[in-house]
């Protein structure tokens, strides 16, 4: 019964070349990373790892834009800071709700506005409600997710749209 | 729950890192107990989400169960033969010292490529394992 | 300095685990569950640097993946009693049968 | 005292007994494996707490530390954890296996439905 | 002859090897044969993996007589601290049985594997086999006490699985709870070497009965011998700890039910043996822990009930399958005896009964591939049509008997022997009586094969085909060869007893 | 420096195992399964999240620094995907969350499915 | 080239071997009704022909023996030739052939079936009975006696009913039972003790072994040796009267009972020994046991009247007489003891043959339907007039003998409660077994019955004539009898 809620048209799989580079790049620094040893063998371990996981991706099917969407990478390090700020913000909010003894608290559950056009757009707003304590995204419909406000500022601050804003403008344009 | 789209995309996101995490500490094992074993799990675990997420019929496609249960023995064989080649080279069975001209760099080698013997074929059972329950009742047992 | 952020996520863990015995429903539970395997990701790094030994960082990143798979996969359980993706509508289509 | 400085024994010990109870007192199979489970992981536990040396760390080569725990305990029970999980597994395939050939895993409606057709 | 062979200098390399490959070959025939994927070619494999390893078995037996022990360093790690395989005359011979016993159930296999298994699932059914011998060889060859977990455990998860490939649903049952039995034999087994560990630090057989006398505290010595003993008891099925044995005996497939039968218990007793008197000592097991009784009963009321419910059995496989019990404590007895004519008694029984366990089972698994149950019922008449496999089975049930001329006599008369040693009547009275009722359960079953009239409209059955036949009647015969010509077990049994008591080879 | 360290550090981890034990109570305290998420949230953010930059701190610009973050990113990506499947599928399952004043009935008591 | 003993050491397995050759040509030819006869009947003539070969060198001094495999060390299986085994042999041999005549008529004469089996079978008893006979020592006589009780449990339950298997069962759970859980037993404590279990004149026991301990053995042996038939283990010998009459005929006859009574004997006199016998506590018990059984079996003979039953009741009471001889521990008991087992065997044959007989021709199995038998069937009721006579001991008849030497062992040895109770079963004899016989000759036929000769199958009559003249004979030639069981009585 929720599927049908969420039944949106499977996003096409397009694999494009550049994003398998990408992905290849990310990865390789990534093991570079993790490893920091640089003899040959493990370097070349390192290469077949790489050149395992692409393929593997290629083959689960996972290489499409929705999920390899590096095009999106340099706003969405522009959005993090105002969300982890939020994210702060909120903790305290919270917080004090938790501590505070006559515990007043006033949950609502209200659809909010979603004005992402893809999948991803719409999967990075309700995470970012649910990352933001106070609220939880329960459901995904379509130009609208479900929330379940704590208490009714956190339901304002969600219905002020403007992380839908910052989150559309990170994915969508 | 391919149809749940948070999880659905979040997942797709994260499979290629955690095969990654895998192989890193597949091939960095060898300063600690089992890291065949660890890193066996954790790439089994990549297939399972991508199983728990897309359906056990689509990770049965990318991995059907004939190819898998003949990885887990080729893991065994690669773990094996490791001792076959040491025994071939004059040494004991497992005696990796005789693997390379240095003895260190013999034991190194034979680690290694025992501990991917031992990650193969971890990973390819835990896998066999959940395919094994998650696919009960919709095949016909006879 | 670490030691006390040990106890106090010990602290959080055992609230996590009276919770997970409360309950009251399953999905109480598996919220529990995982917010004690969250914090077991966290016990396990400050515990890594307790020790001078933040090599337990790589057990620390394994465990935060294996505590989500297991999250989605408890979560489906409890959602369709199975792991299996087939829902009973799918499988009387296919004129199969099933406990 | 003496029981004190021996404590690590006395809870694997008692894990022992709570594992080998519910082995014994549950009719239903998986709970069995439950406690099976208990079991084993009391005797894992006993091996990790008799390999600890006091100021010892966890045995993962690395430089600058000279004392380490015994660390034959903690391959040991890799393995004997390896050897249980794949009990556990198989038990649980075989567990699966008797849900569709009886249609319960309760142990005494098993014997009852197989005494009439014995 | 095969002496020569071995001492030639082009051999060495492989000669040196031998321990290894003893285990090795089967080890990797498992996965090899999962890659294979062909059922016939999975049992050609097996079968192959087998012969050699019997091959492997003969060479160290005739290797061990003529030089002694052997000790092999697995991976270069001289022992105590690497893994040692450890080949002496008893655990030669006991490879020998084990091995022997594998691949000629492998030649017997195919055809009731075929009628019992279905055929995508053989391949597994192979390669669990090979498995199980490979852990079976494992837990005699190796001297190191984890070791030993790991193979019980490889041949315990593998036998579980092929019992539960039986065709009657209680196969699941039986396997199911042979593997709860199992799992916490081996798990006390385990505590048993935590706890060697703990006082000795380490894990060499050899080394820790070194190291095990100048432990001064006594308790936690005992403490880990009554886990060792406990959880090899329930592994192997030594009454009271039989309750998992006589369903999974009864509902494995035939081939299954033959190769345990012959081999795993004895593998357990033969560990029992190991710990007794190679870890521990005769005189600390039988003087300061003074558990000769506790031994002793248990084997003695299982010779005398499990041959009363085997008498009251309705179904054959059951029927063998408490007579084993009843073995298994022939077998007990004759070592808690602990004296040399005990212990040649009980290492010649664990020869003999594999033989005639592997007998009755393949001489059952060819009448169940003609008739299709095990029920006794269902054996009426068939001693007419199936002539040659009944008589197999009623030789053997003879050597089960004890009768003289073949080669359960020979080990019944050395346990007797060293009953009357000890002046322990009410003993000789109980092997006496066991032998008797086997009389009886197996006078049941040739009653029945013989003077009853086969159940009205059965078609008429077939002698069972070559395959089946052929190893049948080997092993049937070898009870009789065995019985006369005892010279080769005889010498090996009381030089191993020997050995076991620390009184030289 | 070293003090700055220490400070810095000792202050993060600090707040960090403060939101943890609030969100702890806070999991306690929340009458349905709805309200607990936020509580539980607060831990996975803000408490792990300081805790990791307190950790970080200490660590300096090394390999455990990188593997500080993965954690981090992990933990960040996973937790709303796991606290959205919990709440997305208790709400599937028919249970009711308590709204606005009908909190002080008691909880969780929602047998029929009462999407709004 | 061979020498003579090793020639005749050749001859000993042979006495094995042939019947067990001849059961393995019966089973190939199968169903072939002449070809199976044949093949028995030429095995029998071989058999007795090379045991006569082998008295040859015995008489001469030589004693042939071989020894066939060591299955445990100091255990061999050992066959040797002494005088009681040899006596034994000729018997046994002789009679089958007699016995194998008589089963051709009767088993065709009543269309049995499972014939071949049957043959099979009763070559195999053959076999072991020789092995038996020439076993020499301990562990191989209870090889063969076990291969006897085997090879005759398919003949007692031929008929595979349920009677016939309930009889088979009391058959073989007596006889094993009593062998595998006294007799294998006494064994064992004999080699633990002596250290060996050869037969050797004398004894062995004598000076390696307590008199205690040589008394329990010796109750040990008595009662293991089921086939002995010593009350109560006797209950197996009517049970297996289910069977057909040529297979009471080898039972009682031929071969196991008096593989029984013979194993008593060389028990008694070449393990324990008359001297260490007679120092036993127990020799006297199982002496007063065994003149019990004689008085007892005796009396229930004498209230059957299944012609069979009664005669295997005479049976358990003609055996006592052996063992009551063996237990007299003295040169005159043990020959009467010898000399019985020939005559019984002789006398015993007549007249199962002659019941036989009767019911193949006559279809009677009941003494009280044999009114008037006497004159249509006068060739076969006279030979049981003969047989019963010689049974009773009664001049000129073999078993005259016997009785003769039994009571001049009760009296030397002083005791009269014996010399009573043989008299006292002397008469019982008389009135049990002649009752049968003065009722064929001296009433008249039933009014309904057909009238006019009407004998069994020639090939049956022959036989149990041939027997019943074999008992007169005996009479007269019992003095080489005598002189080939006077070593035994001497202890050397
Ligand atoms: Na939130
Ligand atoms: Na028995």
């Amino acid at each position: 019964m929720t599927n049908q809620a969420d039944a949106s048209p499977e996003p096409a799989p397009g694999v494009q070349g550049w994003r398998v580079v990408v992905l290849v790049v990310v990865l390789g620094g990534l093991w570079l990373l993790l490893s920091g040893f640089f003899q040959p063998l493990l370097l070349a371990l390192g290469a077949a790892s790489v050149l395992f996981c692409t393929l593997a991706a290629w083959r689960l099917g996972i290489l499409d834009g929705e999920a390899q969407s590096f095009q999106h990478l340099w706003r969405a390090v522009r959005y993090t800071p105002w969300l982890l700020l939020e994210i702060m913000k909120s903790s305290i909010d919270v917080a004090k709700l938790t501590l505070a003894p006559s515990l007043p608290i006033n949950p609502v559950l209200f659809p909010a506005r979603a004005s992402q056009d893809s999948d991803l757009g719409q999967v990075i707003y309700a995470n970012s409600i649910t990352l933001t304590p106070g609220t939880i995204s329960i459901d995904l419909e379509p130009g609208s997710i479900l929330v379940h406000a704590i208490t009714e500022t956190g339901a304002a601050d969600i219905e002020s749209g403007e992380m839908d804003r910052r989150v559309t403008w990170m994915v969508d344009s | 729950m391919k149809h749940h789209r948070v999880l659905r995309i979040i997942s797709k996101m994260l499979i290629p890192y955690i095969m990654l995490f895998a192989l890193y500490v597949q091939f960095h094992g060898d300063f600690g107990p089992g890291g065949g074993f660890q890193a066996g799990v954790i790439l089994a675990s990549a297939l399972i989400l991508y199983g728990l997420i897309f359906g056990i019929d689509a990770a049965a496609d990318v991995m059907p169960g004939w190819v898998l249960i003949r990885i887990i023995a080729a893991g065994v064989l690669i773990y094996g033969g490791v001792g076959v080649a040491t025994m071939m080279m004059g040494g004991e069975y497992l005696n990796y010292s005789v693997l390379a001209a240095e003895q260190v760099a013999g034991q190194h080698l034979g680690i290694l490529v025992i501990e991917f013997g031992v990650g193969t074929t971890v990973a390819a059972a835990m896998v066999g394992i959940f395919f094994a329950f998650a696919q009960r009742g919709s095949e016909d047992d006879d | 300095m670490f030691a006390a952020t040990a106890i106090a996520i010990l602290l959080t863990m055992a609230m996590a685990l009276a919770r997970a015995f409360i309950g009251p429903t399953v999905f109480d539970r598996v919220l529990a569950v995982n917010t004690f395997g969250t914090k077991t990701v966290l016990l396990i790094a400050v515990v890594g640097f307790l020790m001078g030994r933040p090599a337990f960082l790589d057990i620390a990143l394994l465990y935060a993946l294996l505590n989500f798979i297991g999250n989605i996969a408890v979560l489906k359980f409890v959602k369709y009693g199975d792991l299996g993706v087939l829902t009973a509508e799918v499988v009387r289509a296919r004129g199969g049968k099933r406990r | 005292m003496l029981l004190l400085s021996h404590y690590n024994y006395w809870i694997a010990f008692i894990l022992l007994l709570v594992g080998l109870y519910i082995v014994v007192s549950r009719g239903n199979l998986v709970k069995k494996l439950v406690g099976l489970n208990v079991f084993q992981a009391a005797v894992f536990l006993f091996y990790i707490s008799m390999g600890k040396i006091i100021g010892g760390t966890a045995p993962i080569a690395e430089p600058g530390f000279t004392v380490y725990s015994n660390p034959l305990p903690h391959v040991l029970i890799l393995t004997a954890i390896v050897v249980g999980v794949a009990t556990t597994a198989l038990g649980l395939a075989i567990v699966v296996r008797i849900n569709e050939a009886y249609g319960t895993i309760e142990e005494d409606e098993l014997d009852e439905r197989d005494e009439p057709g014995s | 002859m095969i002496a020569e062979w071995l001492a030639m200098p082009a051999l060495a390399p492989v000669v040196t090897q031998l321990p290894a490959l003893q285990v090795v070959i089967p080890l990797l025939a498992a996965p090899l044969i999962i890659v294979v994927g062909h059922a016939r070619l999975a049992w050609a494999l097996a079968l192959l993996a087998a012969l050699a390893a019997f091959a492997c078995a003969i060479g160290l037996l005739f290797l061990v007589l003529a030089n002694g022990p052997i000790s092999y360093a697995l991976g270069g790690w001289a022992p105590p601290w690497g893994i040692e395989y450890r080949v002496d005359l008893i655990n030669a011979f006991m490879l020998l049985i084990v091995a022997g016993s594998g691949a000629i159930i492998l030649v017997y296999a195919p055809r009731s594997v075929d009628s019992e298994i279905a055929r995508p699932r053989q391949t597994m059914f192979y390669a669990l086999f090979t498995l199980c011998l490979t852990g079976l060889l494992g837990i005699l060859i190796t001297g190191d006490a984890f070791n030993v977990f790991v193979f019980l455990e490889i041949s315990s998860l593998s036998m579980y699985a092929l019992i539960a490939l039986g065709r009657d649903r209680r196969a699941l049952t039986a396997a199911f709870r042979y593997l709860v039995m199992g799992t916490i034999g081996a798990t006390f087994y385990l505590i048993g070497v935590g706890l060697m560990y703990i006082m000795t630090g380490t894990l060499n057989l050899a080394d820790l009965a070194e190291r095990l006398p100048m432990v001064t505290d006594p308790r936690p010595v005992y403490a880990a011998f009554g886990f060792l003993i406990v959880g090899l008891a329930l592994k192997a099925a030594l009454f009271p700890l039989h309750l998992w044995l006589p369903n999974a005996y009864a509902y494995a497939p035939s081939v299954v039910s033959a190769f345990v039968a012959a081999t795993a218990t004895k593998v357990s007793v033969y560990l029992i043996m190991r710990v007794i008197f190679t870890v521990f000592g005769r005189e600390e097991v039988f003087g300061d822990l003074a558990i000769g009784y506790g031994l002793l009963l248990p084997a003695a009321v299982a010779i005398v009930l499990a041959s009363l419910s085997a008498i009251f059995e309705q179904n054959v496989k059951r029927l063998l399958a408490y007579s084993s019990v009843a073995q298994i404590g022939y077998i007990v007895t004759g070592l808690t005896l602990a004296t040399t004519t005990g212990l040649t008694a009980a290492i010649l029984h664990l020869f003999n009964h594999a033989l005639m366990k592997g007998a009755l089972f393949c001489a059952l698994g060819a009448i169940v591939y003609r008739v299709g149950s095990a029920r006794l019922t269902s054996l009426a008449g068939l001693g007419w049509q199936m002539p040659y496999t009944s008589a197999a089975f009623v030789l053997t049930g003879l050597s089960l008997i004890g009768v003289p001329l073949t080669g359960g006599f020979v080990s019944k008369w050395y346990l007797v022997q060293a009953a009357i040693e000890y002046q322990m009547w009410w003993l000789v009275a109980t092997i006496l009586i066991g032998s008797l009722l086997s009389v009886v359960y197996v006078w049941r079953v040739v009653e029945v094969l013989y003077l009853q009239e086969p159940p009205a409209g059965r078609p008429p059955v077939q002698e069972a085909p070559l395959s089946l036949l052929l190893p049948t009647a080997v092993l049937a015969l070898a009870n009789v060869y065995f019985g006369v010509e005892t010279s080769m077990p005889l010498t090996v049994a009381s030089r191993g007893a020997l050995s076991l008591l620390g009184l030289g080879e | 420096m070293e003090l700055a360290v220490d400070i810095v550090g000792g202050v993060l981890l600090a707040g960090g195992s403060i939101f943890l034990l609030i969100g702890g109570i806070g999991l306690l305290r929340m009458p349905d399964l709805y309200s607990r998420i936020h509580p539980a949230g607060i831990t996975d953010t803000a408490g792990a999240g300081l805790i990791l930059l307190g950790l970080l701190v200490f660590a300096g610009p090394t390999l455990v620094a990188v593997k500080l973050l993965l954690i981090f990113a992990i933990i960040f990506f996973t937790s709303p995907t796991s606290g959205h499947a919990t709440a997305r599928a208790a709400l599937a399952a028919g249970l009711r969350p308590l709204l606005g004043r009908d909190m002080n009935k008691p909880a969780d008591g929602g047998d029929k499915p009462s999407k709004p | 080239m061979m020498d003579i003993d090793s020639l005749y050491a050749l001859l000993l397995p042979a006495t094995v071997a042939i019947p067990l050759l001849g059961a393995v040509l019966i089973a190939v030819v199968g169903d072939s009704p002449n070809q199976r006869e044949t093949i028995t009947l030429v095995t029998a003539g071989t058999l007795f022909i090379t045991v006569l070969a082998l008295a040859f060198p015995f008489q001469l001094g030589s004693v042939p023996h071989v020894t066939l495999a060591v299955p445990i060390p100091a255990l061999p299986i050992l066959l040797r030739i002494e005088p009681l085994g040899l006596t034994f042999a000729c018997v046994a041999s002789g009679l089958w052939i007699l016995n194998s005549l008589y089963s051709i008529g009767y088993m065709r004469g009543n269309k049995e079936p499972h014939q071949t089996r049957f043959y099979i079978c009763f070559a195999l008893a053959l076999g072991s009975t020789m092995g038996v006979a020439f076993a020499g020592n301990m562990f191989t006589l209870f090889i063969f006696y076990e291969m006897l009780s085997l090879s005759t449990y398919p003949l007692v339950t031929h008929h595979q009913d349920a009677e016939s298997r309930r009889a088979g069962r009391t058959y073989l759970g007596l006889l094993m039972g009593t062998s595998i859980g006294l007799m294998l037993l006494a064994m064992m404590l004999t080699w633990a003790t002596a250290g060996t279990t050869e037969f050797k004149p004398g004894g062995i026991l004598n000076g390696r072994v307590p008199e205690s301990i040589g008394a329990i053995l010796l109750l040990l042996y008595m009662y293991g040796i089921g086939k002995a038939a010593i009350m109560p283990v006797h209950r197996w010998l009517p049970a297996a009267m289910v069977a057909p009459t040529p297979v009471s005929a080898l039972l009682h006859a031929v071969a196991v009972v008096k593989t029984g009574v013979f194993t008593v004997l060389k028990v008694s006199v070449y393990i324990f020994g008359v001297d260490y016998l007679n120092r036993l506590w127990s020799t006297d018990v199982i002496l007063y046991i065994a003149a019990f059984s004689l008085l007892a079996a005796s009396i229930v003979a004498m209230r059957q009247d299944n012609l069979k039953r009664r005669l295997a009741y005479s049976t358990v009471s003609q055996l006592a007489y052996v063992v009551v001889g063996a237990m007299l521990a003295s040169s005159a008991g043990v020959m009467g003891a010898g000399l019985q087992i020939v005559m019984h065997a002789f006398g015993k044959i007549t007249l199962f043959f002659c019941a036989g007989a009767i019911y193949t021709a006559a279809h009677k199995t009941l003494i009280s339907q044999m009114d008037g038998l006497g004159r249509t069937m006068p060739w076969t009721m006279t030979a049981f007039a003969v047989g019963a006579l010689s049974v009773i001991g009664l001049p000129p008849l073999g078993g005259s003998w016997a009785k003769f030497f039994l009571f001049l062992g009760a009296v030397e040895a002083d005791k009269l409660v014996l010399v009573a109770v043989l008299s006292v079963s002397t008469l019982l004899n008389v009135f049990y077994l002649l009752g049968p016989v003065l009722r064929a000759f001296f009433r008249p036929l039933p009014a309904d019955a057909p009238t006019g000769r009407h004998e069994a199958p020639v090939a049956s009559v022959v036989p149990l004539c041939l027997t019943a003249f074999g008992c007169l004979l005996l009479f007269f030639f019992a003095g080489s009898l005598y002189d080939a069981l006077l070593p035994i009585t001497e202890g050397k």
